[in-house]
């Protein structure tokens, strides 16, 4: 039984992580924009059909179509961050709401129509299965884990060091005060979008091997399963992301295996009203931003 | 008898924020019809102090009692609204997209509807309530010099004029007491001279008991009657506002502090 | 700032005016020579459902080219309308309302989704439409239908209750399982599957051991697999989606489940791409399906090989369904010898079609009689077992 | 806003009320004017209005974004569907139990909710409607999981010895009407009474209004609750109309379409929903000529919208409006 509850604790990590690097752009986002991006989803979707596209039309690698993936996705990302994203700084909360859904809608509506509505198999990857302290998991799955601590350790340093992480960091805390230090806010908005657009295209590109399935709808449901997370882990948090997600991800696990898979879905969401009722600010503090 | 006791009657109020005791130990009195300043440096705790007193804030330990009646742990709008106490804000705030006359009504809403329920009739007694309480917002708008622009949103008029504003609602429930939290702030001489007036008006004519939180040391010694210095989130002086004025320890505070 | 508002207000309501008044005038280009059979699609064509949408879509667009390249039925050429349900009620009955009354389609082809379909029985039912469903399969349909109540709606697809029983006679007699863990889709299709073969399994002495049904869209079935491997389960049950199939095969694989636990039920484990995604675990797998691309026929496999060169992907079970209905509908109006819609109903109601799967007829609920394929994947390819018939038993009211 | 109109003088003639008597004369002349489809659109129209209506009490007037109509709507839906598939009982009954339900609901909900800040609060309404579908779907006994209640019967009225059935899409289209009315003037009762004016002084600053004697908190209580009975009897509209109430019903669609109806249609103004409403329906409608590009053009509409029209269509409206009027 105690190996059972380890290795389910080992298969929410695993998803965790996934969760983890969608939901650090997600909360870098609100934290410069103070917008919910109901959109973000469609980024680690537009990462996996650029894979996908990359792999079955023009004869790739897999590891050449993540590079296709995230570059695509990078492109798509600007255009829409100076169409939209710039301008939504100050907007009121509502504005965001409808805007992003507005992008979520186009994103996911024009890549149906292009690559046409039925799902693709993802070719590619690694995913044969290796044994890990007697845990068999496809190899797949140790590269995610492993991009994803090297994704946050990267992000802190970023964040602490780079003159980015600390424009970023500023913009968080005070858009009036930027304005007057002579920060250009909706550049830093662009940049950290186009970031969090790139981390969700990863996250997608490197998933993709395990989760076979292509579809223009996939977005939808990832961007469900991280907005309770970058709550939780209080809004612009990095490092409280990282930890909201690991914990999203082994209360999943261990409710789809001891309670119902059925009920997974809603795990996210009760257990962040749970933990709003008994701290309404969240886990972790939105005031150590980033 | 109760005419014995003061107005306001605040014992021991100490109040931290994680380790750093913003108000520490602080006793304080305000008298029927007095006029009291209360002063300090910067970051002494006088705007704790009003949000522990005033609901907005809760007290970590200590009393507050209003009246007679112990209102400690009371929420703001109770306090406002069954204790007579108001309380204005450092930076000037007015319901911005209505108007000066619907600003000042909301203002007397609460006090004049006995429940919350009843407020959401239309009948004819809540038509004449509202109507009631038009006359007397027309009133105090005229008193306060903003007749002319009684119909334009509060948000297009200036700092001063919202600050007026935001002092003539004070006055709509009949208070008992108001707490003013620095009502000369960024404000004109012109306007702050009709500030003075009508803190001075209300206090003849209608009886209200004021606390002033203020930098504009004229201000003070002209319209208050006792001041109360704040150091560190402690008491550190209380008299009449020239001694006050010359009293070591206060000038040590402002200079060093 | 005024100006400039107004203006764009101009533009805005000039342009969807302008786009209102088009409408009409879009849809009704084509005209043939003899009054046209009008043909409405309701399918989801866009949102989450969308990958169903567009198969069905295609498969219909398909089979209309194909009888309208043939001259059309008795020389009536077939008018094809979509209408996008979203997979949402609402929408749904908006796109028939829309197919009724503005495009006056006589016959409607729709839903995937069964919530869609039960509201648009009446909608189609007060307008003497003939509705035709190719692919929901809650049981209700048929059940309000024909002598149930609603007189126009008619299914030409299996129930679950057919299926359930086909897979857990030959699951527990011929490969012997006795333990089964449930893994379907959460939804009225895979619910509904499990309610059937529950009412079935005690008859082969076959127990489940856990029950789990995952969301649309799930990608994650590591913890549930594990628990069914715990759990000492022969076979998972399975009534889900095809896109979610290879995602659990490779799942099996890596918690080492593939050639130990062996799937059973419905969820296109037989095409191609789905056996290449984890052959190991697809090994044995047993399906009821109500077609398959590698169905013998000429007519099924000139299907595939069409539709696979038109769209450019091999079709699936939804694009044959809805290829299957429309000629389903076109044979009908045959034997009517008319286009009138009552004629139609009544040579519906008492047809003997040929589907390249076998003969259909409907019974007194306007459910279509069909012959379920038993097929088990053997060396990595489907191989067929055989296919059943069955009544439908219809709860007393 | 509508709460600092001004009472002068109308100078030139005021065209107000011969316009409003044409817009509801064409109200009721609808179902003669416009085809069966059309009339189904006014429905529609009509049945999210309702939801809409809540939903601007709630975010235009007491300045509250949330995302949990879809929440209410689909315990209206389900309460109507199952007193009238399992009693048999009269529409007005299933409507105001709806509602009642709905409101009832809101109360556990709303006392945790409110205590949370703007985002937070935000993505607990969201979580309302996410764990509302999940007990929909796994409450079996109850209602029937994911088959969902179908065959709902037409609305059926006991009004003393009269007892009649409304069937047709004419018959409900009037009684969608009649109760859009009567919740657009109950709506419009809210709004002008003294509430109304808490209300916008909660939108407008929480902590003044507060300190002015207002219990903002339980302001929001009661108006959350309000805005639930809206959905509750649009729910129960909902599930007459359609027959049919799935666990889908709570989908954050729905949410998102009532929010775009109140933002779109201009949020703390009456009319502004009203025509937000027929705004939506009308163009999802008119974009059905584009099955594939629909959803995109659709997108496209929500950007536009967010960033040209901030206001929603509320300032042209008032413009009109006034025009008319006479005032300058």
């Amino acid at each position: 039984m105690v190996s059972t509850l380890i290795e389910q604790i080992v298969n929410g990590i695993v998803t965790g992580s996934v969760y983890a690097i969608v939901a650090v752009g997600m909360t870098m986002i609100f934290g410069v924009l103070r917008a919910i991006n109901f959109a973000h989803g469609e980024y680690y979707m537009l990462g996996t059909f650029g894979a996908w596209f990359a792999i079955d039309y023009l004869g790739l690698s897999y590891e050449a179509s993540i590079v296709v993936g995230i570059l695509s996705t990078i492109v798509i990302a600007y255009v829409v961050g100076q169409l939209v994203m710039r301008r939504m700084v100050g907007a009121p909360a509502e504005s965001g709401v409808l805007a992003t859904l507005g992008i979520a809608l186009v994103l996911q509506n024009t890549v149906i129509l292009v690559f046409g509505g039925g799902y693709k198999f993802f070719s590619g990857g690694y995913i044969e299965p290796v044994s890990i302290l007697g845990f068999s998991l496809a190899e797949q799955r140790v590269l995610i884990l492993v991009v994803c601590l090297l994704v946050f350790i990267g992000l802190e340093l970023m964040v602490t060091h780079s003159r980015m992480g600390k424009a970023m960091r500023a913009v968080s805390q005070n858009v009036e005060c930027c304005e007057v230090v002579g920060i250009d806010v909706p550049q830093v908005v662009l940049r950290t979008f186009i970031l969090g657009a790139a981390l969700a295209a990863l996250s997608g590109v490197l998933t993709a091997p395990v989760n076979v399935s292509v579809y223009g709808g996939m977005g939808e449901l990832i961007t469900f399963k991280t907005l309770p997370i970058i709550i939780m882990g209080g809004l612009g948090n990095v490092r409280g992301t990282f930890f909201a997600a690991m914990i999203l991800g082994i209360a999943e696990s261990l409710v789809a295996t001891y309670v119902g898979l059925q009920y997974r879905d809603t795990v996210g969401f009760a257990t962040l009203i749970l933990m709003l009722m008994w701290r309404p600010h969240g886990l972790f503090s939105t005031q150590a931003r980033f | 008898m109760t005419t014995h006791l003061p107005l306001l009657d605040i014992r021991n109020l100490t109040k931290s924020y994680g380790a750093v005791k913003a108000v520490n130990d602080v006793s304080l009195h305000i008298d029927r019809g007095e006029i009291a300043g209360l002063i300090g440096p910067n970051g002494s705790g006088k705007s704790t102090f009003f949000d522990c007193s005033t609901g907005l804030a809760r007290p970590d330990t200590g009393t507050v009692v209003l009246d007679g009646q112990d209102i400690t742990g009371w929420s703001l709008n109770r306090i406002a609204r069954e204790g007579r106490m108001l309380r204005s804000f450092q930076k000037t705030v007015t319901f911005r997209s209505l108007d000066v006359e619907e600003n000042l009504i909301i203002a007397g809403q609460m006090f004049t509807f006995p429940s919350i329920l009843s407020t959401f009739s239309i009948g004819k007694l809540s038509r004449q309530r509202i109507a009631g309480l038009r006359e007397r917002a027309r009133e105090l708008i005229r008193m306060a010099g903003l007749w002319d622009v009684r119909h334009q949103p509060a948000g297009n008029l200036s700092g001063g004029q919202q600050k007026l504003i935001q002092f003539a609602s004070m006055l709509m429930p009949e208070p008992k007491l108001i707490l003013l939290d620095e009502p000369m702030a960024g404000i004109n001489p012109k306007i702050i001279e009709r500030v003075v007036e009508t803190i001075l008006y209300a206090n003849k004519s209608l009886g209200v008991s004021f606390l002033v939180i203020e930098h504009n040391i004229d201000v003070v010694t002209s319209i208050c009657r006792r001041v109360i210095v704040l150091d560190q989130g402690q008491k550190l002086a209380e008299g009449l506002p020239q001694d006050i004025i010359q009293d070591q320890r206060v000038r040590e505070a402002y200079l060093g502090g | 700032m005024t100006h400039t508002l107004t203006r764009r207000m101009l533009c805005l309501s000039t342009a969807l005016l302008t786009v209102a008044a088009l409408a009409p005038g879009l849809a009704g280009e084509a005209k043939a020579d003899e009054a046209p059979i009008k043909l409405g699609i309701v399918a989801p064509m866009s949102g989450p459902n969308a990958r169903y949408g567009a198969f069905s879509m295609h498969g219909a667009e398909l089979a209309v080219k194909e009888i309208n390249d043939a001259g059309g039925v008795n020389g009536h050429k077939i008018e094809l309308y979509n209408a996008d349900s979203q997979g949402t009620p609402v929408e749904g009955v908006s796109a028939t309302r829309r197919l009724i009354d503005q495009d006056e389609v006589d016959f409607v082809i729709g839903d995937v989704s069964s919530s869609v379909t039960l509201a648009m029985q009446p909608v189609a039912e007060d307008a003497g439409v003939l509705l035709l469903n190719a692919a929901s399969s809650n049981p209700k349909i048929t059940y309000g239908a024909g002598v149930g109540g609603f007189k126009w709606t008619y299914r030409n697809y299996p129930t679950d209750e057919n299926r359930a029983y086909v897979v857990a006679k030959y699951a527990a007699e011929e490969r012997g399982f006795t333990k089964f863990a449930v893994l379907s889709v959460d939804s009225d299709y895979g619910r509904s599957a499990i309610e059937f073969t529950k009412k079935y399994l005690p008859e082969f002495k076959g127990e489940i051991l856990s029950e789990d049904y995952y969301k649309e869209g799930e990608v994650d079935f590591r913890s549930v697999l594990a628990k069914i491997r715990d759990g000492g389960a022969q076979a998972i049950i399975m009534y889900g989606l095809a896109d979610t199939t290879p995602i659990i095969a490779r799942q099996m694989v890596e918690l080492g489940l593939a050639g130990k636990v062996t799937l059973v039920g419905n969820g296109e484990f037989n095409t191609e791409k789905t056996i290449a995604s984890a052959p190991t675990a697809l090994e044995g797998a047993v399906e009821a399906a109500a077609w398959l691309p590698a169905w013998d026929s000429p007519e099924s496999k000139a299907f595939v090989e069409k539709f696979t060169t038109t769209y450019n992907e091999a079709p699936n079970n939804h694009a044959y369904v809805h290829w299957d209905t429309v000629n389903l509908l076109a044979a009908a109006v045959r034997e009517a010898g008319s286009v009138e819609r009552e004629a139609v109903r009544d040579a519906l109601s008492k047809i003997k079609y040929k589907s390249p799967v076998g003969e259909v007829t409907f019974d007194d609920h306007n459910q279509a009689r069909l012959p379920m394929i038993l097929l088990q994947i053997e060396d990595g390819k489907p191989s067929i077992k055989g296919a059943f018939t069955a009544d439908i038993q219809y709860p007393a009211n | 806003m509508s709460l600092t109109q001004t009472s002068e003088r109308a100078r030139r003639r005021d065209y107000r009320i011969p316009l409003g008597i044409l817009l509801f004369s064409v109200a009721l002349a609808a179902p003669f004017i416009g085809s069966r489809y059309v009339v189904h659109a006014l429905i529609i129209a009509l049945v999210f209005m309702l939801p809409a209506h809540g939903l601007n009490l709630l975010v235009g007037y007491t300045g509250l974004l949330s995302l949990a109509q879809a929440a209410f709507f689909g315990i209206g839906a389900y309460t109507a569907g199952l007193l009238a598939i399992g009693y048999g009982t009269p529409f007005y009954v299933n409507a105001v139990v709806a509602g009642l339900a709905a409101g009832a609901v809101a109360l556990p909900l709303g006392v945790p909710a409110l205590r949370l800040r703007s985002t937070s609060f935000v993505m607990c309404t969201l979580g309302f409607v996410i764990i509302g579908q999940a007990i929909a779907k796994n409450w079996i006994s109850v209602t029937r999981g994911d088959m969902g209640l179908s065959g709902i019967p037409k609305p059926y009225f006991e009004l003393g010895p009269l007892s009649f059935t409304v069937g047709g899409t004419t018959g409900f289209y009037y009684l969608a009407l009649a109760i859009g009315i009567l919740a657009t003037l109950a709506v419009f009762a809210v709004v002008r009474s003294p509430a109304g004016r808490n209300m916008v002084a909660i939108r407008e600053n929480e902590t003044l209004a507060e300190s002015l004697g207002v219990p903002t908190w339980h302001y929001k209580l009661i108006v959350f609750m309000l805005s639930a009975v809206f959905a509750g009897v649009g729910g129960s509209l909902y599930a007459h109309y359609l027959t049919v109430v799935s666990p889908l019903t709570f989908q954050m669609y729905y949410s998102t379409t009532m929010l775009i109806i109140v933002l779109g249609g201009g949020a703390g103004m009456i009319s502004g929903t009203i025509f937000g409403s027929l705004l939506f329906v009308g163009l999802t409608e008119a974009l059905r000529i584009t099955p594939e590009l629909r959803m995109i053009a659709y997108g496209l509409c929500l950007l536009v919208l967010v960033f040209w029209f901030k206001q929603g269509f509320a300032p042209v409206i008032n413009r009109v409006w006034n025009a008319i009027g006479g005032a300058k």
